[in-house]
């Protein structure tokens, strides 16, 4: 193989990587605080992307974007209000069933709101065909873009919950909820507060892949699946594995398309993480001791 | 040869030495009760005996047969049973179905002979019925059969334990701090039952924080601190023993 | 006493929940059951279908129905799914005792309900495009997407005008990509065309620019791609991110304005077989379905305030063919049946329709025109 | 013996019964066609029961056990070897007896595999599946047993989506009929919709019968066990992965055999079988029942999928599920028949009984 074509397979999978990346994050931050994964990740995104377009016909995209992240977070924090603080039973195969239920719910009204069609945001610096020539394999600018914002993220994610009083009691809350609540931190809000962010997280980066992937009322389900996916590989709760294994996940599927059919891609990536959650279910860069303690 | 023998048992998590070469034995028919401060390693070696915790190094062996490593389950086949110290019982089944569970390792119907509800396994299933009846008799449980463990008492559910643990007819028996939690009337009931059973020829192994119980029932104690063996013998050996009395007023624990 | 006031308390609502469900169709009506994906996976097809049969009905109903008789439409929601299909198809055969069925969409639901349909002598007329809905032909079942074969040819012929004769294949996993490449696979020999790369991708691709490094590898003189949305326009944008300037080609699917915009500066000189509907305003008025598509078109954009597709057109075609054939023979299935089968010079959106006993379908090479992509619109393309 | 437990039994076979000639009766007989298809989804969703509610293992790719079911016997039977007899293979297929040979609606000439042989090649290639990704997926738990399993039922979405044989997108169609016992047909002809209600719900007994006798016998204990606690159930010597594993088998085989005879039933199966928003649907149905609660979840399934084979919920038939899983979750974590009316109703029936 061409120099210059492995290198464009390798560029090929960071989109796709940075699309995964980015989805899992979101995953993350729930997970940290309440040690759920919300299955309905998928449609912040989702929701992200639709409304941002919405906006964009009427703001410019800088605002149209700041619109719709603030149009999610309030679902985001209306879900945890309404739905999963009132919960009788919050075990974890309920709080499974439940977010898998708010997924398909959030998917059926955006269709009826929006329609079945198909949308995007306009690229945030040049157009469709732009691509940066990289020695002689090119990739688009807006996969900087996503590349970017996932960093910025994980940075500040990093920051938050190290060096924040808020961040530091959402830690508290996932490692332990009964002490945390002992210690005088309001859990509920501390709850809610991370469907606001993880909700807001969504929404960037369902504005920020939307040139690339383009949206669709039903595009979260598949795109929670892969991120779902990422983030159990980089190990449930670490952003920067997130970052990595959907990174890794994209090169790694890009590269095997150079060598076998495309129609069991798909497949493929799911079989690797499979034979990872046999091997080391912990994740990549996960700890086998916490993954041990949430083993519930 | 003992019955049950203990022999240079290590373990560790991480840097800390939980277990550290204890070695002991225990004689068929009688009541040996593990003493020690909070974090001697008590419970980590019923989980090691019991199949729980895998073993670093040593030896354990019951009637000769090695049990180290061996699954739970096959070790409960052999006729060792036990207790936990925070209570697990079966929420989801009734009283009388958690005692039954006890007859698992007694009772052979398979997976196909279940699903087709076989004529030779509907013996027994009588067997197991009329079995659970009687120990459920045996425990005071009858009256509450019906009911589901989390209803009861705190007390009931210890008693309920040791019930289930108890119906599969063990040759010893692995009590972790059965008296935890329960009033003085439920002590003395307790240190009842554990004397009865004891009478019927089943060996008691015992970690239990209570001293007047484990003073009044026991035939030999064995102290750990910091995972290592500190003495062994019977109880008034234990109660002259110097080093045990330092650990006890050192600690709060006792 | 308690029990049996129970039954009798169950066994009423039972019969009223029956008797309530059932309502007899209004006398000296026509009613025409109608099985579409309006929402999951195919809604891109079920959508505007249903949305065309609904204002069509309507609008035949407001000027006195057909031969004095009122139509009655029973749209079924199958959501894709065949199991769906099969369970409304008898219902509307048997209880609502439908006069003839339209749809379904996709191709796969198609043919679960076919042998069904035959069976009970209903008129089936699909809306979903591969050719074994109509070979074998079964005596009762029509379908009005042109054939992917003529399309096939269509893009082929144009290949041969430009001297391409090495090319690359990019299939979504669909019933539509699937009949697709079979078609472009069978065809290629016949064109002296050599398929370097054939590939199939997830119809819910988000980034498709490493299956094209691999066809780029493989140094094709044109891609034909065969899919659906979204994937039209990210193929279309991925190959200008990667510097590849052979044509595109792409399906008569890609039959909507809308996701020749989704491509943006992309999407210029996209080539592509294409009904009449999509360049109505070109036509000279000479054709015989100018007028037609111009109304449709208008009908539609008024009322559902989007862009008319060539998806929408399939059900208009189904709808208007049956239409046609109770107005020539009356409301007796059997003669109304043979009224379709010899229906010659048909005006549709898709194009002329001349059905035949060994041809339900009806429509030939001629259907498709190639169109291309030029600042944004949908013109013929001249070579 | 005690004949108590099988009481209910005798009381769906009456209701079976009462409800065919109820709707015969009034010339509705075309109920029974949805009401043949729920029954067979009704056989997947108890099977459900038994691994998350009983068990407690929770499977979010139980669609492709239906899917493995009804696709080996589609693409088995359709395949035609009327031109192959001379290959040894088919020849001794022929020569036992294990083909069908017939005539298709267009009078070809067609031989094809006798169902009774497709359904064991399903059962065996169910099992052989099962076991083989059981062993490792059941050793996990929570939030990755449910990756897991969603990511099975996606890489078999994915192959049956991806393979010629099984159709690709379009699924497989013309499966011939399924010659049952006595000479009774199995297809989809409506003529014979009585006979066909009969086998769903034979089949529906039968499986219902060995699971109430499976949950009430000593293994049925130790799964339950299982899912009260593992560690204890381990201790009293219930060896936990084997008994999650032989539970995993029968309700893959169970959603398997339903695959068979619906795909017979139907005349076909397509790729939206091995979904994951059906293997969703059969979790929330199972939640709404009650999870371990085998007649909940068996007439839960049967009343929903039935609404949504009617199409009683129209466009609204996914967000229909939504709504009732966070409903559910919600205000009746336990399923409606937890709840304290329904309890009320439900011993006030026990008590005129």
């Amino acid at each position: 193989m061409k120099f210059e074509y492995l290198l464009q397979y390798i560029l090929s999978g960071l989109t796709n990587g940075s699309i995964y990346a980015i989805t899992a994050i979101g995953f993350n931050i729930i997970y940290n605080t309440t040690g759920i994964i919300n299955f309905a990740q998928g449609e912040f995104l989702m929701l992200g992307g639709m409304s941002a377009i919405t906006f964009s016909q009427y703001f410019p995209l800088p605002i149209a974007i700041l619109f719709a992240v603030i149009v999610t977070s309030i679902v985001g924090a209306l879900i945890d209000f309404t739905i999963i603080r009132r919960m009788k039973k919050p075990t974890v195969l309920n709080m499974i069933i439940i977010t898998i239920g708010l997924s398909i719910l959030i998917r059926e009204i955006a269709l009826h709101v929006w329609d079945e069609k198909v949308r995007s945001l306009p690229y945030f610096t040049g157009d469709e065909t732009t691509s940066i020539n990289f020695f002689g394999a090119y990739i688009p600018p807006q996969v900087l873009w996503v590349l970017g914002i996932s960093t910025l993220i994980v940075v500040f994610l990093g920051f938050f919950f190290k060096y924040t009083v808020a961040g530091r009691s959402m830690r508290a809350c996932s490692s332990n909820i009964t002490a945390a609540k002992l210690c005088g931190i309001k859990t509920n809000n501390m709850i809610t507060f991370s469907f606001v962010l993880s909700a807001a997280i969504g929404a960037v980066a369902g504005a920020a892949i939307s040139p690339i992937a383009q949206t669709q009322y039903d595009c979260g389900t598949s795109l929670a699946i892969k991120g779902f996916a990422v983030a159990i590989l980089g190990g449930l709760g670490n952003s920067t594995g997130a970052v990595i294994g959907g990174l890794l996940i994209g090169i790694l599927e890009s590269l095997s398309i150079s060598i076998l059919p495309l129609a069991y891609k798909d497949a493929i990536a799911i079989t690797i993480l499979l034979i990872i959650l046999f091997v080391k279910p912990s994740g990549l860069l996960g700890k086998s001791e916490i993954s041990a303690l949430k083993e519930f | 040869m003992s019955f049950l023998e203990v022999k240079h048992l290590f373990r560790s998590f991480g840097g800390l030495q939980a277990v550290f070469d204890v070695s002991f034995t225990v004689k068929k028919g009688s009541i040996k009760a593990i003493i020690g401060p909070n974090g001697a390693g008590k419970t980590t070696l019923f989980n090691l005996i019991s199949g729980v915790l895998k073993v670093d190094s040593g030896e354990i062996l019951f009637n000769n047969v090695h049990l180290e490593n061996l699954p739970p389950y096959k070790i409960a086949e052999m006729g060792i049973s036990r207790t936990f110290q925070n209570v697990k019982l079966f929420n989801n089944m009734t009283v009388r179905e958690n005692v039954m569970i006890g007859r698992h390792t007694r009772s052979k119907a398979g997976f196909f002979t279940g699903m087709f509800n076989l004529p030779w396994s509907w013996k027994e299933e009588e067997e197991i019925l009329n079995k659970s009846e009687e120990i459920l008799d045996l425990f005071h449980l009858e009256e509450v059969a019906h009911l589901y463990p989390d209803n009861l008492p705190f007390g009931k559910q210890r008693i309920l334990e040791f019930a289930r643990a108890m119906t599969m007819e063990p040759e010893i028996i692995i009590l972790d701090e059965p008296a935890a939690g329960l009033n003085i009337h439920e002590t003395e009931e307790m240190a009842e039952l554990i004397t009865k059973i004891r009478d019927w020829g089943v060996t008691v192994l015992i970690i239990e924080h209570d001293m007047s119980l484990i003073m009044d029932i026991s035939d030999e104690i064995l102290v750990l601190s910091y995972g290592k063996k500190i003495a062994e013998g019977t109880p008034e050996d234990i109660q002259k023993n110097d080093e045990v009395i330092k650990i006890y007023l050192g600690d709060d624990d006792a | 006493m308690n029990i049996k006031r129970f039954l009798s308390i169950a066994l009423s609502l039972i019969v009223a929940a029956v008797s309530f469900s059932c309502k007899k169709a209004e006398s000296g009506s026509i009613k025409i059951g109608a099985i579409l994906a309006v929402t999951g996976p195919a809604s891109f097809l079920g959508a505007p279908e249903s949305k065309t049969l609904k204002m069509l009905v309507d609008q035949i109903n407001v000027s006195g129905g057909i031969n004095g008789k009122k139509l009655e439409l029973v749209i079924k929601d199958s959501g894709a799914s065949p199991a769906k299909a099969i369970s409304f198809a008898k219902q509307l055969i048997e209880e609502e005792k439908v006069f003839a069925i339209l749809g379904p969409s996709t191709s796969g639901e198609t043919m679960k309900i076919k042998n069904i349909c035959e069976k009970a002598k209903t008129i089936l007329i699909s809306c979903a495009a591969a050719e074994v809905i109509v070979n074998p032909v079964a005596k009762y079942v029509f379908k009005t997407p042109q054939k992917d074969s003529d399309a096939v040819k269509k893009i082929y012929q144009t290949m041969k005008k430009m001297g391409i004769s090495k090319i690359g294949l990019m299939c979504g996993n669909t019933g539509f990509g699937k009949a697709g490449k079979k078609q472009l696979e069978k065809i290629a020999k016949e064109y002296g065309i050599k398929i370097l790369a054939s590939e199939v991708y997830d119809k819910k691709s988000t980034d498709l620019t490493s299956v094209l490094t691999k066809i780029k590898a493989k140094k094709v003189q044109a891609v034909v791609n065969w899919s659906i949305v979204p994937a039209q326009a990210i193929v279309a944008k991925n190959m200008k991110q990667l510097n590849m300037n052979v044509p595109l080609f792409q399906s008569h699917g890609f039959g909507n304005i809308k996701y020749a915009r989704q491509a943006g500066k992309a999407g210029e000189g996209i080539i592509f077989p294409a009904g009449r509907l999509l360049i109505a305003n070109d036509l000279p008025d000479s054709n015989k379905q100018k007028k037609l598509l111009l109304d449709y078109k208008r009908n539609y954009e008024a009322v559902y305030k989007e862009d008319a597709s060539t998806f929408g057109g399939h059900a208009y075609d189904a709808l208007t063919i049956l239409v046609e054939g109770i107005r020539r023979a009356g409301t007796d299935k059997e003669k109304v049946r043979d009224a379709i089968e010899n229906l010659k010079n048909f005006p549709g959106t898709g194009g002329i329709f001349n059905f035949s006993p060994t041809d339900h379908n009806g429509l030939d090479i001629n259907a498709f025109t190639m169109m291309t992509v030029k600042n944004g619109k949908f013109v013929p393309y001249k070579k | 013996m005690k004949l108590k437990k099988y009481y209910p039994i005798f009381g769906l076979i009456l209701a079976v019964i009462f409800i065919q000639l109820l709707v015969s009766g009034i010339g509705m007989q075309f109920y029974l066609t949805q009401l043949t298809m729920s029954a067979y989804y009704g056989i997947v969703i108890i099977g459900l029961s038994i691994l998350m509610g009983y068990a407690g293992q929770i499977s979010i790719g139980h669609a492709a056990f239906f899917a493995i079911g009804g696709y080996t016997t589609a693409a088995l039977t359709t395949m035609n070897f009327a031109a192959l007899t001379d290959v040894p293979i088919v020849n001794f297929l022929i020569k036992t007896g294990l083909t069908i040979s017939g005539m298709d609606p267009y009078g070809k000439k067609i031989i094809y595999i006798s169902p009774w042989l497709s359904l064991f090649i399903a059962v065996i290639i169910t099992i052989f599946i099962a076991a083989l990704i059981g062993v490792p997926i059941l050793k996990l738990k929570g939030h990755y047993l449910a990756m897991a399993t969603l990511g099975f039922g996606i890489i078999i979405y994915r192959i049956v989506l991806g393979t010629s044989i099984f159709g690709e997108a379009d699924g497989i169609s013309d499966v011939p009929t399924f010659k049952f016992l006595f000479n009774f047909k199995i297809n989809s002809d409506p003529a014979l919709r009585v006979e066909n209600y009969y086998i769903a719900w034979l089949i529906v007994v039968i499986s219902i019968f060995i699971l109430t006798n499976l949950i009430n016998s000593r293994v049925g204990r130790a799964l339950r066990s299982l899912h009260g606690n593992e560690e204890a159930a381990n201790s009293m010597g219930v060896n936990i992965s084997r008994t999650k594993l032989l539970v995993f088998i029968l309700s893959a085989v169970l959603a398997s055999v339903a695959g068979v005879f619906m795909t017979h039933f139907n005349g076909g199966i397509g790729p939206a079988e091995s979904g994951v928003m059906r293997s969703v649907r059969y979790v929330a149905i199972v939640a709404v029942g009650g999870m371990a609660n085998l007649w909940g979840t068996l007439i839960m399934g049967i009343i929903l999928n039935y609404l949504s084979l009617r199409g009683y919920f129209g466009s609204y038939d996914d967000a229909v599920f939504g709504i009732i899983l966070i409903v559910i979750m919600l205000f009746a974590p336990d399923g409606i028949f937890k709840l304290k009316y329904c309890n009320n109703f439900i011993k006030l029936i026990k008590k005129t009984s």
